[in-house]
């Protein structure tokens, strides 16, 4: 009942019909063709919600900065088409193909690490049989370090930091606060939680060698019932703090057990914000959630950023624009393509590295050309009601900024050994 | 004679299918197809033939895919060498063997206990996929390269038409290897075993005995289309072997049509393409599918080749054509009811907002396209309701002189 | 020369004892009848012998072979077919495989997965040959579950003697009948068990009278006599316990 | 370690008992007709989710009184039109036939209410702490939990024993045929008794719903254990159903409360293992790792050893 992207799709595919039957009439026009964008992520389904709002982010950055002004590269419009993966690296390959069918050259894609790290593979195996006819990838939200790293690739380009990054900010947030002597580990058995575990372990033992770590616990991704077991763990463990890699109704079920247990402790997340998970745990969760993430929330740091939100709020009032760095993704993939003149991917991917990009809040981000990975600044924010301005999931609560690091500070070192094609 | 022009037919279309739809995205979807088609004949030994409820199927395709991914990728590391053309094989070893050991325990019982053990396996192995990482690489799987392989007659598989080619010679050899079981003592007595396994036993079969038999035979099938996935995909991930993957071969099975050789095999057709194209136009496809199986259990309990199939008299008596324009004055009323609830379920989605439907365009928040499709629903409704003690009775006629039959559609 | 013989075979469920010691030898060749009166236990014996129950005491030989307590198909293997009471047919196999299925273990086509039925020349005309004796003949490819239940009760037959086994036990296979069916009924049964060893349950006295050599009679899980007809008619204490009933209840007196 | 205990025992008893409330409408169905229903967690779902509606706008309590009754509406008339007709097909078309159910379910589920988690809270009266032990809280509604689910034991405990209706179905369970000579309308009892059944599962879902989340992956979630304790228990046995609840809900919450694992295993038999092992992913496996799959494992060794389950007698 609200999830609307086939009415976009369909007056899409009906103004592309009769693009195309201009086209054929009047092939002189050919200029104007529209550049097309594969969306490749879940629209049906248990998480179709969070792929339906990036389409909608996408849609909107598209329409917005681009199509309303004239289009890019002298007039052309941008088309983004949506393709349903169901979140299933399955489906993801069905979906690929169909976007090599239909010629769509730039896939955008941001969720499960799973689905990206088997859509990178496939397209470095299709990009070395098919020369000439690569494929982009945009990966806007899976944050696997293995994509930037051992399994780095020149056809793929990362616009959200990676976990390691993400974790050593929040590692440096962590140490920074005195009262903090025990540290619990929690997090779903696998390779996400795994990285959370490990990376958090190593840097809170540099950083601060007076921590303890009191637990150190994995549970099945999304099979536990309740947790009120592992609260029990976590009490009796003494811990000062929590930290989660937990998505999904898992985080949700586990900060509320926390909660509802009465222990007052904060808990450090990645996904613990929007798609339903804000307005659930509501006033419980007032200074407890804490967030790491890229986007820089309330207050928000710019007119233009505002402007822009609310805009985005009014024609879709049931979504939050949850992840701005697709806008950035979009904008420093149009500014490759004017700067190449060209929508060849191989030229795109040029044209991305190393390119430096002041975006709409006034932050400055760097593609670094070794990995493909974006730098750029990271904030840790606290679920609250006081000072939000934009509030998530209409519920009055929302995410307000504590404390942010510069681009030049996340940066880590990565192991990629990249294999570039030759033209 | 029918059945060489049966099977002559059959490869005809496997073969000839790449050369009428050439797109990428069509030999995507017969890929598609034609490991379903496999993985499909082999769950319908179990339960169509076997009478055995498995909620856990795909533990032996995953499995059989997990190996075959390795085994492409010993072949490109060459710690072995032979050509990728036999890897449906290795999937179906694996397949097998996983079949042998819970087959030893799981087959004593058909009915409730075997469908818990399947549930109870299929679950565990689900877990275990996770917890495995060297083997099962989390949950991003394990992923090979097809290409590295000895040259098959110069063909390399740097294309998907070219893994089509050997899919469907699989396909064909598998199917026809899976036919050819049901002739055999084996898989007669499966059947016997299935509906009656007391009675079997008086004749001298141990029942346990027959199920292990079907049992590893169907593993040894999933595993082949396990490994007809590897090739295609040339990765496999955890939800290859877990419970939605076991629970939509149940529906393919199922809606094809349980009992019949050929069920499946429409099943996997039918549910593929819902899969890849219906999933385009809505993103209702889920519950789509939900609503057509449900249906399908209460009002076609022998699917869509059972219906097929209920034709056979009429046919044998030449009577089928008398049954066209009944059918045609109920369907068309009927097809139009079904579209105006599906317009009206996606009118109910679309909150707000106008939509595409068919060919018209719909809003939910238009008094007047609701007031239409309740008065289209309702006249052709009634319609269908009328004309339906027509067809009752075209149905009797096309079906008479004493045999007893399934009754009339609807 | 006995063919089967019980040494104080007993049977209990819980703690009721349903067989108490019973003790009978059947020789090869005759056509041996089980009487006794509702709850007599003549089913659970026809269960214990072909393996469906366990023996809760004793030993049952068939052919100087113990064959207690081993589980069916062993025991239908050495030679021993039996009917059930209840029709117990393949329903969704056609008659003809029916009939077919009976027949594979005896001919050593076991378990295999190398032969292929529609082969087995041989083996199809005999089955076609054994459901013309059965009367089925122009049913063979119906299912055998939407018969009448005249022809169930033939197929049952039909199936319990197609592994042409030398011992076969009959449950009431004339239960339920209609007079004229149970007439066919039993001159089918005459036919087929032709130089074959028979021992039959029925509750019809005409039909156990015309057909058994030999009848035993088992009250409360009890043999209390074993005798040729003639002398069981004669029998005061049969007649006390059982015969005096039934006899005024005449031919179509069974209860299935 | 002794709070550890105390709290996980705790735990243990409301899953536990949660679970008895999803299991004894499960059984009940189950030794009535024959049906192991696979969509009864769906019912669970389904409670908490008109629960959670009614109680936007009437609030919790009403919600508790309401929601059950719609679902137990809901599964009279699903007995009704629909498995009365599959019946007829025999048991695999059934259990086909609420598995398809289920998925139905789901899907309808997300239609109407999204797929995001609702916000589904406990009443404000319940949100005290009940007490507090070793520093932990134990909040009144948890409290609250175990009090419904004792009650509706007993209730059904003393419905099934003492009254007249609970001896026609005894009666009907064991002797069908006898109990519709006897003039009793079966059909009815039938369908009267998986409303019942699929309402008590309502129940749980609408008390559970605020502490367990409310999402639609919740009846998957609980789906498939509900299955196990059946099983396990025993088909057809309340008694055993009611033990295995009790069991499993332990077994996990100890399962999860305890730290050991294969590390301490092979310590205690001496033996090292490299992490390169090719073997490293079982020999580092703890049991809070695998404590949420140990009921399956449970299950395939009872069915295994054991195919009656604890307590019961029927094995089809």
């Amino acid at each position: 009942m609200k999830r609307l992207h086939r009415s976009i799709t369909f007056s899409i595919t009906l103004k592309s019909l009769l693009a195309g039957l201009v086209l054929s009439l009047f092939s002189s026009i050919s200029a104007q063709e529209p550049v097309r964008i594969a969306f490749i992520d879940p629209l049906s389904g248990t998480f179709a919600s969070i792929g339906t709002s990036g389409l909608k982010q996408l849609q909107y950055a598209a329409d917005e900065l681009f199509n309303s002004k004239g289009g890019i590269l002298g007039g052309r419009m941008i088309e983004i088409v949506p393709l349903d993966n169901k979140q299933s690296p399955t489906d993801t390959q069905i979906q690929f193909r169909r976007a090599v069918s239909e010629g769509l050259r730039i896939i955008f894609q941001g969720n499960s690490s799973a689905v990206a790290n088997t859509l990178n593979s496939t397209i470095s195996r299709h990009n070395r049989r098919n020369p000439g006819q690569e494929i982009l990838q945009i990966n806007y939200s899976a944050v696997d370090p293995i994509l930037t790293n051992e399994q780095c690739s020149f056809w793929h380009f990362r616009f959200d930091a990676h976990a390691v990054m993400k974790l050593n900010v929040l590692t440096d947030y962590i140490a920074m606060n005195p009262e903090i002597k025990k540290v619990y580990i929690i997090g779903q058995d696998y390779s996400f939680g795994q990285v959370v575990s490990d990376t958090s372990i190593e840097l809170l033992r540099e950083k601060r060698p007076d921590i303890e770590i009191v637990g150190n616990e994995f549970h099945p991704i999304g099979q536990v019932k309740d947790f009120t077991p592992y609260v029990t763990k976590i009490v009796s463990s003494d811990a000062d703090a929590v930290i989660t890699g937990n998505f999904g109704a898992d985080m949700v079920s586990l900060a509320r057990s926390i909660i509802d247990s009465g222990l007052d402790i904060p808990i450090y997340t990645f996904y613990a914000a929007y798609d339903g998970i804000t307005a659930t745990l509501g006033a419980d969760g007032i200074d407890k959630i804490y967030l790491v993430h890229n986007d820089a929330g309330n207050p928000l740091p710019s007119e233009e950023r505002l402007a822009y939100t609310k805009n985005f709020k009014r024609l879709n009032p049931n979504n939050d624009m949850t992840q701005f760095r697709i806008t950035n993704a979009l904008q420093m993939l149009v500014q490759a393509m004017e700067a190449s003149q060209s929508t060849d991917p191989f030229d795109i991917a040029l044209a991305l590295e190393d390119m430096r990009f002041t975006n709409m809040s006034g932050e400055e981000l760097w593609m670094r050309g070794e990995d493909h990975q974006i730098i750029q600044p990271l904030h840790i924010s606290v679920h609250t009601d006081q000072n939000i301005v934009v509030d998530a999931d209409n519920s009055g609560f929302g995410l307000y900024r504590d404390f942010s690091v510069l681009g030049d500070e996340t940066v880590v070192d990565h192991s990629c050994r990249m294999r570039r094609p030759r033209r | 004679m029918g059945k060489f022009a049966a099977w002559a037919g059959y490869l005809v279309v496997l073969l000839g299918l790449p050369q009428l739809f050439d797109s990428v995205l069509a030999i995507t979807i017969f890929n598609q197809m034609a490991i379903a088609i496999v993985f499909a004949l082999s769950y319908n030994m179990l339960l169509g033939q076997g009478g055995m409820l498995s909620f856990g199927h795909a533990v032996y395709f995953g499995l059989g895919g997990f190996m075959a991914v390795h085994a492409l990728v010993m072949i490109e590391f060459e710690t072995v060498y032979f050509s990728i053309t036999l890897i449906p094989l290795v999937g179906g070893l694996i397949g097998l063997i996983a079949a042998v050991f819970v087959g030893s325990f799981s087959t004593h019982k058909a009915g409730t206990v075997f469908a818990m053990i399947s549930l109870g396996i299929g679950e565990l192995m689900a877990a275990s996929s996770l917890i495995f990482v060297s083997f099962f690489g989390g949950e991003a799987g394990v992923s090979a390269d097809r290409t590295f392989g000895p040259p098959f007659f110069g063909i390399e598989f740097f294309q998907d038409v070219e893994i089509y080619y050997l899919s469907a010679g699989w396909v064909f050899v598998a199917t026809a290897f899976m036919y050819l079981f049901t002739q055999t003592p084996a898989g007669r007595m499966a059947n016997a075993v299935r509906d009656n396994p007391e009675r079997a036993e008086f004749i001298g079969y141990s029942a346990r005995r027959v199920r292990f038999i079907s049992f590893c035979t169907s593993g040894f099938f999933a595993g082949v289309a396990g490994g007809l996935f590897a090739l295609n995909y040339e990765f496999i991930t955890e939800e290859n072997l877990n419970a939605v993957t076991s629970g939509r071969v149940l529906l393919m099975a199922y809606i094809g049509g349980l009992g019949y050789f050929i069920g499946p095999i429409i099943g996997a057709v039918v549910l593929t393409l819902m899969n890849s194209l219906l999933s385009n136009y809505t993103e209702l496809w889920m519950l789509y599918l939900g609503m057509m199986f449900v249906l399908t259990v209460l009002f076609l309990p022998r699917g869509f080749a059972g219906f097929i199939m209920m034709h056979q008299t009429a046919w044998l008596r030449g009577k089928l054509s008398s049954l066209f324009l009944p059918y045609l004055i109920t369907g068309m009323p009927a097809i139009i009811f079904g579209g105006s609830i599906l317009a009206a379920i996606e009118m109910l989605h679309h909150e707000g907002e106008p939509f595409g439907f068919l060919f018209i365009n719909l809003d939910s928040g238009n008094t007047l396209h609701w007031l239409a499709l309740t008065a289209f629903a309702a006249a052709s409704y009634y319609a269908c309701r009328r004309s339906l003690g027509q067809l009752n009775a075209a149905w009797e006629e096309a079906n008479r002189v004493g045999d007893p039959t399934e009754g009339g559609p609807g | 020369m006995s063919i089967l013989s019980m040494h104080n075979v007993s049977k209990s469920f819980g703690k009721t004892e349903i067989i108490r010691g019973v003790n009978l030898d059947i020789q090869a060749g005759e056509r041996h009848a089980i009487i006794g009166p509702n709850g007599a236990g003549k089913s659970t014996l026809f269960h214990l012998i072909s393996g469906k129950y366990q023996l809760s005491s004793g030993r049952i030989t068939f052919r100087d072979q113990e064959i207690q307590n081993r589980p069916p198909y062993e025991i239908a293997r050495l030679g021993l077919a039996r009917s059930f009471q209840v029709t117990n047919i393949f329903p969704r196999l056609s008659v003809f495989e029916n009939v077919r299925c009976g027949m594979l273990w005896q001919q050593g086509l076991g378990y295999s997965f190398r032969h292929l039925l529609g082969r087995q020349t041989e083996l199809n005309a005999r089955a076609m040959h054994l459901l013309a004796e059965i009367n089925l003949a122009e049913r063979a490819d119906f299912p055998a579950g939407e018969l009448a239940y005249a022809q169930q009760r033939a197929l049952e037959l039909g199936v319990a003697i197609a592994s042409g086994a030398d011992l076969i036990m009959l449950d009431e296979p004339v239960a339920g009948m209609s007079l004229s069916e149970a007439e066919a009924a039993v001159s089918l049964i005459r036919k087929i068990t032709e130089g074959k060893t028979l021992v039959m349950v029925e509750h019809d006295m005409n039909i156990v009278f015309d057909i058994a050599d030999r009848i035993s009679v088992l009250v409360y899980g009890e043999i209390i006599a074993s005798d040729s007809p003639q002398a069981i008619r004669a029998n005061p204490k049969v007649q006390e316990a059982y015969l005096g009933e039934v006899a005024m209840t005449g031919v179509g007196g069974n209860n299935a | 370690m002794l709070e550890v205990f105390v709290f996980s025992t705790l735990n243990g008893l409301v899953t536990g008992l949660l679970l008895f409330m999803l299991a004894s409408g499960l059984t009940l169905i189950f030794s009535m007709m024959g049906v192991l229903n696979f969509a009864h967690a769906s019912f669970y779902m389904l409670g908490a989710y008109f629960a959670y509606s009614i109680s936007l706008k009437l609030g919790f309590w009403a919600g508790l009184l309401i929601a059950p009754l719609l679902v137990g509406a809901f599964g009279a008339l699903v007995e009704r039109y629909a498995l009365r007709r599959v019946h007829a097909h025999g048991h695999v078309a059934e259990l086909v036939f609420t598995f398809g159910l289920a998925f139905l379910v789901e899907e309808a589920v997300q239609f109407f209410w999204g797929a995001d988690t609702k916000n589904y809270q406990s009443p404000d009266l319940l949100n005290f702490p009940l007490f507090t032990l070793f520093g932990q809280e134990f909040s009144a509604y948890r409290g609250f939990m175990i009090t419904i689910s004792v009650g509706i034991f007993l209730a059904l405990y003393y419905m099934l024993t003492r009254s007249r209706i609970g001896i026609i179905i005894q009666a009907a369970i064991t002797h069908p045929h006898t109990v519709a000579n006897l003039g009793h309308n079966v059909p009815l009892i039938f369908m009267a008794v998986f409303g019942v059944g699929t309402a008590l599962a309502g129940v749980a879902g609408v008390i559970a719903g605020p502490v367990l989340t409310t999402f639609p992956g919740m009846a998957v979630v609980l789906g498939s254990i509900v299955f196990v304790i059946v099983v396990i228990g025993g088909l057809g046995s309340l008694g055993g159903a009611f033990v295995a609840s009790l069991m499993i809900g332990l077994l996990q919450s100890y399962a999860i409360a305890s730290n050991l694992g294969m590390p301490d295993l092979l310590n205690w038999l001496g033996l090292e293992f490299s992490r390169d092992h090719p073997l490293n992913d079982l020999w580092t496996l703890t049991l809070p790792q695998i404590a949420p799959v140990l009921p399956f494992l449970l299950l395939v060794l009872v069915l295994i050893f054991r195919p009656t389950g604890l307590a019961g007698k029927r094995e089809e």
